[in-house]
C-alpha cells in the first residue's frame, strides 16, 4: 500500500474516531457512534497490517486472537452493576499497552545501539510514564470498586509530599535518561517503577464513589499515552485519536464532577481536606443514593408511565406551575403522567387540590388514594415531590410509629422512585422515612421549584 | 350648570349615579355639584366623602328640582320628574322599552333625557357602556350567590374524610355576563362549560378554560355582536343538546338575552327535573322573561329539590364597586356631551343620538 | 525530523482542541458508555503495539510486542463490546414524539 | 346490630349522619341499617337512595327506640335518648363540654356515647376526624358568604369602567378552617393574609400563596398542635399589630380557637370602627364567644357600616357535601370500633378511650 | 527565525483563531473573541514576515500600509446599517486576494518555465476558480444591500443551465490547465473570466433579504480558497484558518436559514421554483420585520425594562403560565417586567386580570393604562403578546377608524417593539395594524404559547 | 511531496470538523458579527499575498502581491475593526446575575 494511500485511510478512521465520540455523546446517536467508532478501530487496525512491512505475522496474530478472545469473553460475561470496574480494567490494560510499546521502542533502540532523536526520547518518556500511572492507578481503581479493597479513602501522612517526590523523581531520571547519549537501562527501570507506584499513590486516596471520575482521568491518560506513542512511532492515527480521548476524557470528567457538584480538584486531592461529605445515613447506617437532574431527565425521557406524589413540600416550593409543565413535557415525550393524591397530604383538606388546580392540571390526571395506589407496581417512575409522611412505609410496617395503620400511597412499588427534596428533614410526622433508603430510590436535593425547573431545561435538552 | 345626583328612590336600590372622585373631576369642569344627603349610603360613601370631592349637600328630594343636569342609576320617580326644572336633561337607565308613560312625562316637560343602557356598544362608546359594566358585576356575583345557595363543594378537595369530585358549572350565554360567570366559577375550581347561539363566542368560552357545548348548524349572529332569534329546528337541537347536558350539572347560570325581545327560554321545566336535587339555578334573565321555565323574578323557587334563583338587580348587591363602575360610565358620558360647561345636546352624534329618547318635548325613543 | 515533530505537534493540538468541542451537555446516563467508548478508542495503541510487534528486532521487540497486542486488543475488544451492551439497555419507548 | 340514622331534630341542622354509599358498606358488614323516612331530603338524598342502598326506611323518632348503635350529626333530643334502649350506644357530636345534663341521662340510660368532637387529632385517626372535615367546608362557606356579603368585588378587574384593585382578605386563625378560607379567598382573585398565634402556621400558609403577618415573639403552641392562650404583653403587641393591618381589609374570617376556652378575642370594636364602610367580618367562632367583640351568633349586625356575620353552622349550609364527609368519617369509626358484628369497647384504646363520655352508666367525660 | 519556531507561532496563530470563532459565537465573549483572532492575524503576520526571506519589502510595506488605511477608514466611516454590504465588500476583497495570489503563483511558475507538481497546480486552480466566485458575488451582493441595484430577484431562462454549463466549463480548463505541461495561459484567463461570471450569476437571482445567507456562504468561499493558497504554498496557517473559516462559514449559513426557517437550499435556489414567500405587506406596500425566537431572547436578556401588553391572544393560546416563567426569568437576569392591561384587552372585562391572577403574576406588577402610558417611551423592549386592537395607533391618528377616538396603550414610544401573533390575523375591530409595520416592531409568528415557551429555553441557554 | 499534500489534507480536514464543532447556536443578533469575525479571519491569505510579493520574482509577482496584500489588508483590517463596532452596540447592562 502506497504511504499516501495508507495515511489517508488512517485519515478516514481518524474522522470515525471524530464522529464516533460526537454521537456518543447523544442518547439518540450512542449506538450509532460506537458502531462507526469500532469501524474506524478495524481500519486502523487492517491498514497497519496491510501497509508496514510486517515481518512476523505470528506474534501479531496470536496476540490479535488472544487479545480479542479475552476481551469479548469478557465484555460478554461481565455483570451490568459491574460496568464500571470493567472499564477501569480495560483502560488500565490501554495504559498497559502504551507503557509496553514505549518501553518496546526504547530498549530496541537501546539493543540496536540506536541514537534516538531527543524528540522521540522524550515522547518515549512521556508515553512510559503515563502508561505506567494509568495501568496501576485504573488496577486500583477496578480495586476500589470491586471491592476487592476497601472503597475509602487511604490517606496517610505527608502523603501529597510524597507523590510530588516521586513525581519529580520520574521526571528528573526521564530527563537523565534522555540527555544521556550512551546506553544506560537503569533511569528507565527505576521510572518506570516510581510511575507505577504512583499510579498507585495518586488513586488511593480517592473515595469509592469517586472511582468513575478517576476512571475517566486515566481514560484520558490513556489517551494522552497513546498520542505519545504516535510522536514515537510517527503515526498520525496515533495521535488524532489520543489526542482526543485525551481532551475529550477530561472534558468528560469535568462533565461528571459538575453532576456530582464537586470540582475537580476536590475529587483528586478531596480527601487530603476536611472530608465535608455530608452524611446521608439512616439510623441503621444505610445510606441514600443521590442523583442528578440530567439523569432524571432521561429516566422520565424514556419512562412509559410516571407517577407525581406531590405532598406539602411541593406547596412550600409553590412549585406546582412547573410541574404541570414537566408533565406536559413528558407527556409531548410519550410518557403517561399522573397524580397520585394524597388524603392527607400537605397541611389542610384539599391543598394539593387547590395547588394543582391553580395549575390548570386536568381534573381527571388527579387521582386519590384508592383510585391509584394498585397502579404503582405497574409504573415506571414515581416522583415524590416534597411528600414524605404519606408514602411512608413505616405506616404499614412499624406498630411502634406514630403514623402506624394511616394508608399510605404505594410509592415503593414502582420500578424506580425519585424523590424530591431540600434534604434529609422529616415531615409532619417528624420521622424517618425508609423509602428514602430503599434501593429503588434516588434522591433530588434542592428545593422542588428549582430542581423541577432544572428537569424541565434538562428535559427539553435531550 | 348644575348636575345633580339624587339618592336612589326605586325599591332595592343600592348604587349611586356618581362617586366622590367623578364628582371631583366634574368640578374640575367648573360645574357645580349637588348630591342628596345619603345618596352614597347604600353604596358605602359617607356625605363627607362628597363634601370633601366640592359636592353641596342637599336634603333629599332638592337634587331634581335644582339640578340642570339631573343623573340616576334606576328611572326617576314621578315626584322627581314633576319636581325637574323645564329643558333640564336626565341621564339614568330609564328602561325605556317599557316605559312609555315615563317618557311621556319628561317629553312634557321638555327634559332631555339620555338612556344610559342606549349607549352603542361600539369601541369608542366601550367606557360608557353601562350594560357592560353592571353585567360584569352580575356575572360575578351570580355565581358567588348560587355557590352560597348550593348544598356541594365546587372545588375538586381529596380529603381523609374522601374525596369531593369538582362541582360542573354550565353558563347558558356567554356574553359580558356570562363570560365573567365562567370567569369566577372556574377561580372557584369548577369544571366549566358553556353555550350560546353566537358561534364567534367558542374561541373566547375556551380562552377562559371553559368547555363549550357545541349543537351543530346553530347559529344567530345579530348586529352589533348580540344574538338574534334561532328557528325552530335551530331551538330543537339546542333543547336536545342542552337537556342532555344539564342533568349532570350542579349549577347553572343563565344570561341569554336577545335585545328588544324576550329572552330566550332554554332551561325547560323538563330539564329541572332531571337534575340532581340540591343543584342551583341562576337566571339573569328572570325580569326579561327568563331562560328558565320555572324562574321567578325575585324569587327563591325549589322546584324538584333544585334550586331556582332569580334575581333582578344583582348590581345592587354589590353596591360599592357597580356604583365606581357606573359613575365612571356616567363621567365619561359627560365629559363627552359636556362642551365649555354646558350640555352640547347633538342628535347627529353616533352615541348622543341613539340615546337620547326624549329632547325638546318630543319622545325620541321607538321613532 | 523537527520538522515531522512540529507536524505532530500541530495535528495534536488541533485534535485536542476538536475533543474538547466534542463533548458538550452528557445526560450522567451515557457518562459510563461514553467514557467506555473513548477508552475503546485509546486502545487505539494497538496500532503501535502491531509495528513494534512486527517489526522483527529479536525476541524482546517480539515479546514486548505480543503482551503489547494483547493489552491493547482486549481494551478494544472489551471497550466496543461492553459499551454496546450498555446501551442496549436503553432502547427508545415506542410512541414517544422525539 | 342495628344501626339508626334519624332524621335530626336541631333547629337549622339540615345535615345527614350517614349517606347512602355508608350504609351500603356497612351492609356489607352484616349489620341492619335503620334510617328514618326524610332523614336525608335536607341534605338532597332520597329516601329511596337509602334504601336502595339496603337501609330499612323507618318513620320518623323510631330509629332512637330500634337501634343498637344511634349515630346523629347534633346530640339527640331528650326525646331521642329517652326512647333509646338500655345499653344502646350513641355516636354523635355532642359537645359535651356544655352539656353535662345530656351526658347525665345518657349514661342514666346507660348509653356507651361517643362524641365525635373528641377523636384525637392524631395522623391514624385523621380519617374520622369530623373537625377537620367540617373546618373545611366551613372555611370555604364562610368565604362565599362573606364574598357575597361584600359590597365589592374580590379579584382585581381592569376595565373600560376603571379598574377595581383587588380586594384584601384578612384571616385569623389559620387552623385548617382557616387554611380553607385562605385558599378560596386566593381562588376568588383577593389579596390575602392570615395571622396565627402558632408560628409553624406561617409556612403553611404561605404555602397558600398568602402573606403572614408576623408579630414578633407570639408564640402558643401548645400540644396536639393546638394554640395556647397568649400572656398578657403577647396580647398587647397582637392587638396591635392586628389593629394597624386590619384597617384597609375588606373581608376577615376570623377562626381561633383554643380548646377547651372561650375563643380568643382578636377584633376589638375600635377595630371594626376602624375598617372601611362595606367590609364583612366572618366570626367562625360566634358561639363559643366570638373572635370579634361585636359579633353575634347566627345574626348580622352591622357596625360603622360594616357587616359583621357570626354563622354556627356553616357545614350544614353546605348540608350534602357537609354529610357527605361527616358520614365517611362516621364510617370509619364504625369499621374501627366495630368488630364481628358487634361493638368492641375498649375504653383503653387510643382513639376510642378519649370519645367515649358515657359508658356502662358512667360519666367519663371530664373524669 | 528557525522554520520550526515560525511553525509553532503559526500554530499558536491558529489557536487563536480557534478560540476566538468560538468566543465570538456567545454574547459575553464575543468581545473577547474578537480581540484574540486578530492578535492570531498580526501574528501570523509578524511571523511571515520575518520568516521568508523577503526580498523587497518596498512593496510590502506599501501594501500593508495601503490596505490597513483603506479598511481602517472604511470600518470608520461606515454607518451601522450598513454593515452587511461592509461585510460583502471586505469579503469580495479577500476572495480577490486569494484569487491573485493564485494567479501570481501560476504565472510566476509560467515565467520561470518551472513546471509545478500536480496537487499544486490543482489547488491553485480550485483557489482561482473560488477566489473569482467570491469577489464578484460579494460584490453583487453589496451591490444589491446598498441598493445600487435591484434587491429583487433576477431571473432568466434556463439560469440553472447556463450556471451548469459555465461551471462545467471553468473546471474543464482547470483540468486542461492542470494536465497540459506545456506552457499555456489562455486556459488560465477564460478559467477566471468565468469564474468571475459565475460569481455574478450566482447571486442574481437570490432576493436582497436573503443576502446575509449569501454573504456567509462566500465567507466560507473565500476561507476555502485561503486554505487552498495554503496548500499551494505549504502553508500551516492558512489551512487551518482557511478550513475553519470555511467549515464554520456553512454552520453559520445554515443556523442563519434554520433562523428564518428555510432551507439553504431554497435560500440559494428558491428563486427558480415557485416564489413562496408569504406576503407580509400592509395596504400601502409596507412590510413587516419577522424575527426569531433566539433573538429576542438576546434582546429580552440585554433590556433593562420590558412591558408586557397581554392581549386575547394571549387567552386564546393560554399562555399565561409561560408568560409569568419568562418574566421571571428576564427578572433574573436584571431586567424589569411590568404587565399593561389595558380596559379592554381580550373578550371580557378584567379578562387579563383573571388569566394572569391564575398565573400568580404579582398584582402590582399589573398596571393599568393611565398608570403606564407615560412609562413606555422609557422603556426598551414592549412584547406585545397577542394584543392588537388595544396597541393600534389608528386609535390615535385616524378618524376613519372604527377604534378612533379609543385610548390606547402607547406600545409603538418604546425602543423596540415585539409583537407575536399567529399571523397578520386583525383582531376584533377587523382594521389593519400599522404598528406591525414601524421599523421598530419585530414580528414573532407562531401560536403564543409555543413562541414563548421557546423564548424561555433560549433565554435560559444564553 | 505528496507526503506534505496529505499531511495538507490530514489538517484541512480536522480544522473543518473543528470549525463545525465550533459554532453550535448563536442568537441571530451575533450571526453578522460572527460573519465579520470569520470573514476577517479568511483574510490570512495576506499570509500568502506577503509571501508572493516579497519573494521578488519580477514585477508581476511584485505587482500582483501588492494588490494581494492590499486586498487582503482591507479585509483583515476592515474585518475586525467592523466587527468590533458591531459588538461595541451591545454591551452587558448593569445587574444582571448572568
Ligand atoms: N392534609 C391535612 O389536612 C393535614 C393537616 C395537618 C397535618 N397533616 C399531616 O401532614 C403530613 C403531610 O404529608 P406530606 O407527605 O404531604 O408532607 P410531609 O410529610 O410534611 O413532608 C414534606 C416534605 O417536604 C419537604 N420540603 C419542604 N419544603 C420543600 C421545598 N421547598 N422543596 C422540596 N421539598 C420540600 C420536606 O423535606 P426537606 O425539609 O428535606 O426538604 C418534608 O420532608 C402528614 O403527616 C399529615 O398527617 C395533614
Ligand atoms: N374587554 C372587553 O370587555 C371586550 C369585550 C368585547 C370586545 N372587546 C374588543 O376586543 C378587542 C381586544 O383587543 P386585544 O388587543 O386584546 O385583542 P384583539 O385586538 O382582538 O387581537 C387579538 C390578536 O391575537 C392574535 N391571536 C389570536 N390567537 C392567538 C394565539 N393563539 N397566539 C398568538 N396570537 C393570537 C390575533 O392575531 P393572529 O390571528 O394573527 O394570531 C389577534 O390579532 C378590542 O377591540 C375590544 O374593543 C373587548
Ligand atoms: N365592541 C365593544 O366594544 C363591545 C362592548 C360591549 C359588548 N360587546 C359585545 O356585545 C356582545 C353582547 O354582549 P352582552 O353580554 O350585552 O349580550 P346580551 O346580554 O344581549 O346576551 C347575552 C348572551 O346571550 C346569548 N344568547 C342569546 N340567545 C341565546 C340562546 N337562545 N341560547 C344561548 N345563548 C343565547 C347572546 O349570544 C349573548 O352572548 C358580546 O359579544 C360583547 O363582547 C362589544
Ligand atoms: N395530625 C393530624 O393529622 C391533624 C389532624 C387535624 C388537625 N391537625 C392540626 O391541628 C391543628 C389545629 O387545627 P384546628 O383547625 O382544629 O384548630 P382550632 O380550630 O382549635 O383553632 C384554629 C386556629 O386558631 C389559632 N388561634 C388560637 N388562638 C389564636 C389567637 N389568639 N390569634 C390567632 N389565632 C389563634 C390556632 O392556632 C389554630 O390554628 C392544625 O395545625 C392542624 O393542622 C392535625
Amino acid at each position: 500500500m502506497a504511504p499516501a494511500v495508507a495515511q489517508l485511510l488512517y485519515l478516514l478512521a481518524a474522522v470515525c474516531f471524530i464522529l464516533g465520540l460526537k454521537w456518543l455523546s447523544s442518547p439518540a446517536t450512542a449506538v450509532r457512534g460506537v458502531r462507526l467508532s469500532s469501524i474506524g478501530m478495524v481500519l486502523a487496525i487492517a491498514v497497519t497490517l496491510f501497509d508496514r512491512t510486517i515481518l512476523s505475522y505470528g506474534t501479531i496474530i496470536a496476540g490479535l486472537a488472544v487479545g480479542g478472545a479475552i476481551g469479548l469473553w469478557g465484555a460478554k460475561t461481565v455483570k451490568m452493576t459491574s460496568m464500571p470496574q470493567m472499564v477501569a480494567l480495560l483502560n488500565g490494560l490501554g495504559g498497559g499497552a502504551s507503557l509496553v510499546v514505549g518501553s518496546a521502542e526504547f530498549l530496541k533502540s537501546e539493543l540496536l545501539g540506536e541514537v534516538l532523536p531527543v524528540d522521540v526520547s522524550i515522547t518515549i518518556q512521556i508515553a512510559l510514564i503515563i502508561g505506567a500511572i494509568t495501568l496501576t492507578g485504573s488496577l486500583i481503581a477496578w480495586a476500589k470498586l470491586q471491592e476487592v479493597m476497601t472503597g475509602r479513602a487511604i490517606t496517610f501522612p505527608l502523603q501529597k509530599t510524597v507523590n510530588a517526590l516521586l513525581f519529580a523523581a520520574a521526571v528528573g531520571l526521564s530527563a537523565y535518561q534522555v540527555s544521556v547519549p550512551e546506553s544506560v537501562l537503569w533511569p528507565f527501570y527505576v521510572t518506570a517503577g516510581v510511575a507505577l507506584l504512583l499510579g498507585v499513590l495518586l488513586v488511593i486516596p480517592i473515595g469509592g464513589a469517586d472511582m468513575p471520575v478517576v476512571i475517566s482521568l486515566l481514560n484520558s491518560y490513556s489517551g494522552i499515552a497513546a498520542a505519545m506513542t504516535g510522536f514515537v512511532i510517527r503515526n498520525e492515527v496515533l495521535i488524532i485519536a489520543g489526542a482526543l480521548v485525551g481532551s475529550s476524557g477530561i472534558i468528560l470528567s469535568q462533565i461528571m464532577c459538575k453532576a456530582m457538584n464537586r470540582s475537580l480538584a476536590n475529587v483528586l486531592f478531596g480527601a487530603f481536606g476536611a472530608t465535608a461529605t455530608q452524611s446521608l445515613k439512616s439510623a441503621e447506617g444505610l445510606t441514600v443514593r443521590q442523583t442528578t437532574a440530567d439523569d432524571v431527565a432521561v429516566q422520565l425521557a424514556y419512562a412509559q408511565s410516571v407517577i407525581v406524589v406531590p405532598g406539602y413540600g411541593l406547596a412550600v416550593a409553590q412549585a406546582q406551575h412547573v410541574v404541570r409543565e414537566l408533565a406536559d413535557l413528558v407527556e409531548k415525550k410519550g410518557g403517561t403522567v399522573k397524580y397520585a393524591i394524597h388524603p392527607v397530604a400537605g397541611r389542610m383538606p384539599g391543598h394539593m387540590n387547590v395547588l394543582l388546580a391553580e395549575a390548570n392540571v386536568p381534573y381527571d390526571k388527579l387521582l386519590d388514594m384508592d383510585a391509584i395506589n394498585a397502579e404503582f407496581e405497574r409504573t415506571d417512575l414515581v416522583m415524590v415531590i416534597g411528600a414524605n409522611d404519606v408514602v411512608n412505609p413505616a405506616a404499614r410496617t412499624d406498630p411502634a410509629s406514630p403514623i402506624y395503620g394511616m394508608p399510605i400511597l404505594n410509592a415503593d412499588q414502582a420500578r424506580s422512585i425519585i424523590v424530591l427534596k431540600r434534604g434529609m428533614g422529616a415531615g409532619f410526622a417528624g420521622i424517618e422515612n425508609e423509602l428514602f433508603f430503599n434501593p429503588k430510590t434516588a434522591m433530588l436535593f434542592g428545593d422542588a421549584k428549582k430542581s423541577i425547573t432544572q428537569l424541565v431545561s434538562e428535559l427539553k435538552a435531550l | 350648570m348644575r348636575i345633580g345626583v339624587p339618592r336612589e328612590t326605586a325599591a332595592g336600590e343600592r348604587r349611586v349615579a356618581l362617586v366622590p372622585s367623578a364628582v371631583a373631576r366634574l368640578g374640575k369642569l367648573g360645574l357645580e355639584l349637588l348630591v342628596e344627603e345619603g345618596a352614597g349610603t347604600a353604596a358605602h360613601v359617607a356625605d363627607a366623602e362628597y363634601s370633601a370631592a366640592g359636592a353641596r349637600l342637599v336634603p333629599a328630594g332638592r337634587a331634581a328640582a335644582e339640578a340642570d343636569v339631573l343623573l340616576g342609576v334606576q328611572a326617576p320617580s314621578d315626584a322627581q320628574v314633576g319636581a325637574m326644572r323645564e329643558g333640564a336633561a336626565l341621564v339614568a337607565l330609564l328602561q325605556p322599552a317599557g316605559a312609555s308613560a315615563l317618557l311621556d312625562r319628561l317629553s312634557g316637560r321638555r327634559v332631555t333625557a339620555f338612556a344610559m343602557e342606549l349607549v352603542p356598544r361600539t369601541t369608542k362608546a366601550q367606557s360608557m357602556d353601562v350594560l357592560s359594566s353592571q353585567a360584569t358585576v352580575a356575572g360575578y356575583q351570580a355565581v358567588l350567590f348560587g355557590a352560597s345557595h348550593l348544598a356541594r363543594l365546587l372545588p375538586m378537595l381529596t380529603t381523609a374524610a374522601g374525596t369531593i369530585p369538582p362541582g360542573k358549572a354550565f353558563v347558558v350565554g356567554a356574553g359580558v355576563a356570562g363570560l365573567q360567570a365562567i370567569a369566577t366559577a372556574r377561580r372557584l375550581g369548577a369544571v366549566v362549560s358553556a353555550f350560546d347561539v353566537r358561534p364567534v363566542v367558542k374561541e373566547q368560552v375556551q380562552s377562559l378554560g371553559a368547555s363549550f357545548l357545541d349543537v351543530e348548524a346553530v347559529a344567530a349572529e345579530a348586529a352589533g355582536g348580540y344574538a338574534g332569534a334561532l328557528d325552530e329546528a335551530q331551538q330543537a337541537r339546542v333543547h336536545a343538546a342542552v337537556a342532555g347536558h344539564i342533568k349532570d350539572m350542579d349549577l347553572v347560570i343563565t344570561t341569554a338575552q336577545i335585545p328588544g325581545r324576550k329572552a330566550p327560554r332554554v332551561v325547560s321545566a323538563a330539564m329541572v327535573a332531571s337534575m340532581r336535587p340540591g343543584s342551583v339555578i341562576v337566571d339573569l334573565a328572570a325580569d326579561s322573561g327568563g331562560n328558565c321555565e320555572l324562574s321567578r323574578p325575585d324569587e327563591v323557587v325549589v322546584a324538584h329539590g333544585v334550586t331556582i334563583l332569580g334575581p333582578t338587580n344583582l348590581p345592587s348587591t354589590v353596591s360599592h364597586h357597580a356604583s365606581v363602575m357606573y359613575s365612571k360610565n356616567v363621567l365619561t358620558f359627560l365629559e363627552y356631551v359636556i362642551k365649555d360647561g354646558a350640555l352640547a345636546v347633538d342628535l347627529e352624534d353616533p352615541i348622543q343620538g341613539p340615546m337620547c329618547v326624549t329632547h325638546a318635548g318630543q319622545v325620541r325613543y321607538g321613532r | 525530523m523537527i520538522e515531522t515533530l512540529v507536524a505532530s505537534i500541530v495535528l495534536f493540538t488541533l485534535a485536542t482542541f476538536l475533543g474538547v468541542e466534542l463533548i458538550h451537555r452528557v445526560p450522567s446516563t451515557l457518562h459510563t458508555p461514553l467514557m467506555s467508548g473513548a477508552n475503546a478508542i485509546s486502545g487505539i495503541t494497538v496500532v503501535g503495539a502491531l509495528i513494534v510487534a512486527g517489526a522483527g528486532y529479536g525476541w524482546i521487540s517480539q515479546v514486548l510486542g505480543f503482551f503489547a497486542i494483547v493489552f491493547a486488543m482486549v481494551n478494544v475488544v472489551g471497550g466496543y463490546m461492553v459499551t454496546d451492551r450498555m446501551l442496549n439497555m436503553f432502547k427508545r419507548k415506542p410512541g414517544g414524539t422525539n
